[in-house]
């Protein structure tokens, strides 16, 4: 039987949009992080007991009460035809050099690829999964990219360094960081020829 | 066609990612180590490939064709007695083709990681929340909830063929007192009747209805056409009185 | 605990946007009416014994859960203050003549929108996204407009030049080259001028 902390937290999970932060769970439950935290592991544990069909998930920073998956082939029924497709895997492997490397120009992003992104990054951009997040300070200034919130959400992950493999990329990276550079500038530059040949 | 033939083309071109994709897949399936690999060799394969591909008339993308230029060059410098700065260049460039594939082989994974943690997630749903039920009227915005993409997509909408006119465009200018007048002159032979509305047309914009009506008003004047309304806002019925109009007279 | 077909039923009404109905219930889980009606009831028992801070509400003619309302005290904290809404289209489109023109006067945004601006800057205006940053000195005098701090705050830029370029959002936007050409056009200063004197 949850108590009355833990069933004001449990309401908000439920109520919210997007996941609820630890900070906001307190600010407006006016209890401690540490109450907090625990109060929704007592909501995980009876939810589990009654055989629920809902789950808390750490997404984006924040918490929130979603289905089990393992339910999912019953309410995907309600959303047919309105769910995305699944992404390509250009879209992925666009996302996945972005994620690791951001914010990132296209021209790194290609370099990492080997081939052209264009394509991808749109369907990205209009997926909200990644975003425009300023530009390099370097010649022709590329636009830069990020992952948005929504990206973490999308795949389940509760921040950035719960990337896969984070430790592994990052020390890859940083091994490779000047080849990407250079060949992020080599793209960029063939680029730039060819607009001004035409 | 040799086993080997048939092996390359049950491979599609397609199925790859781009020219590093394909590389690693022909280092794979050759049971060959991306650290150790040696360029010939896979240079061959990748060639071999290529070359079935575009006797198959298949659509190569440029990548594909710009890799196997580098490949071949590393071979050939490597084959060839060539200067020692030469050679200690090929083996830099070698050495970083490999970097890159070790690069592009990581992200492969974690692409297809996140690929695995999409099939869960897109089994799990959050309920809509409950915004609707609790909002208050008088609200802020709040950072982030429209995107740099909407600010693009709304500049974009602007110049689409469904996007209104321009304002000077919309309003049509009144037309002349002259051009009405001929209008009427058409649309009335003889000593006939005729109602306002059916006259303009029942779909004439507001600018059109005001100019009409004022030229009536001018030929009333006049004493050309005389009209007739039943009860207020009835449908003006209007009859020539006059054969000859001369508007300049 | 929970049984399967209760469990199906749950997570149907947690997720669903709108009430179901129990023919629609029957329907995705494939059960009979009265089946599916003692378990909406076992639901209900099993939701209140473990004192959570949902129940099943019965609107309109089907189900869905929702947070129980003595919890509306902190569920409604959650909606107050903040609109999540995105701005409207009139907004965008104005704000983006703005961005790329300014200073820009309202006849100049009218000119490259083709409709009346007024109600699209209050709002701007209010929303603290655009300010007026002097006086055109041209007969009358109209007042110029441009873009806020809050504005780059709220697309995410440290500075105005991280705006993409019109170029750029070639790429961004599958444009056609024509449509590109017009929009330049449309906002280069000269056309608008034009626009204005004819």
């Amino acid at each position: 039987m949850l108590d009355q902390l833990a069933r004001q937290i449990e309401a908000l999970l439920v109520a919210t949009e997007s996941p609820v932060t630890l900070s906001r769970i307190c600010e407006l439950t006016g209890c401690g992080t540490e109450s907090a935290e625990q109060a929704v592991v007592r909501i995980e544990a009876e939810l589990s007991s009654g055989g629920h069909a809902v789950v808390v998930a750490r997404l984006a920073g924040g918490y929130r009460i979603v289905t089990d998956p393992d339910l999912g082939f019953i309410v995907g029924q309600l959303f047919e035809g309105k769910r995305h497709s699944r992404l390509s895997r250009a879209s992925l492997e666009t996302l996945a050099v972005i994620a690791y490397r951001q914010p990132a120009t296209r021209a790194q992003v290609e370099a990492v690829r080997g081939v052209n992104s264009d394509s991808a990054m749109r369907t990205l951009l209009e997926r909200d999964l990644i975003k425009i997040t300023g530009r390099q300070e370097t010649p022709g200034r590329p636009l830069l990219y990020g992952t948005t919130s929504r990206f973490l959400e999308y795949f389940g992950l509760s921040n950035l360094e719960h990337l896969p493999r984070m430790d592994e990329m990052e020390n890859l990276l940083k091994l490779s960081a000047q080849d990407i550079e250079r060949m992020a500038s080599e793209l960029s530059g063939e680029e730039i020829d060819q607009t001004i040949q035409r | 066609m040799s086993a080997d033939i048939q092996k390359a083309c049950r491979i599609n071109i397609e199925d790859f990612e781009g020219p590093l994709d394909l590389l690693l897949f022909l280092i794979r399936r050759d049971e060959l180590d991306v650290i150790t690999i040696h360029v010939a060799e896979v240079a061959d394969q990748y060639l071999k490939y290529i070359r079935e591909a575009e006797d198959l008339n298949l659509d190569i993308a440029g990548e594909y064709l710009v890799m196997a230029a580098t490949l071949t060059r590393m071979k050939s410098r490597m084959l060839l007695p060539v200067e020692r700065a030469l050679m200690e260049d090929t083996e830099d460039s070698m050495e970083t083709l490999m970097r890159h594939l070790v690069l592009y082989k990581a992200f492969k994974e974690v692409a297809s990681d996140l690929r695995e943690n999409e099939s869960i997630w897109r089994d799990v749903f959050a309920p809509p929340g409950e915004r609707a039920r609790y909002e208050e009227d008088i609200t802020e915005i709040d950072s982030g909830q429209t995107s740099l993409l909407d600010l693009l997509i709304a500049l974009e909408n602007m110049t689409e063929k469904n996007a209104p006119p321009p304002l000077h465009r919309i309003h049509k200018p009144l037309l002349s007192l002259t051009e009405c007048v001929s209008a009427l002159d058409n649309l009335l032979p003889g000593n006939a009747t005729r109602h306002f509305r059916d006259a303009i047309g029942e779909n004439a914009d507001q600018a059109i209805v005001v100019s009409f009506f004022v030229a009536v008003l001018e030929l009333v004047k006049r004493g050309w056409l005389t009209t007739e309304q039943s009860y207020p806002f009835a449908n003006i019925t209007m009859k020539r009185k006059e054969e000859r109009w001369e508007m300049n007279a």
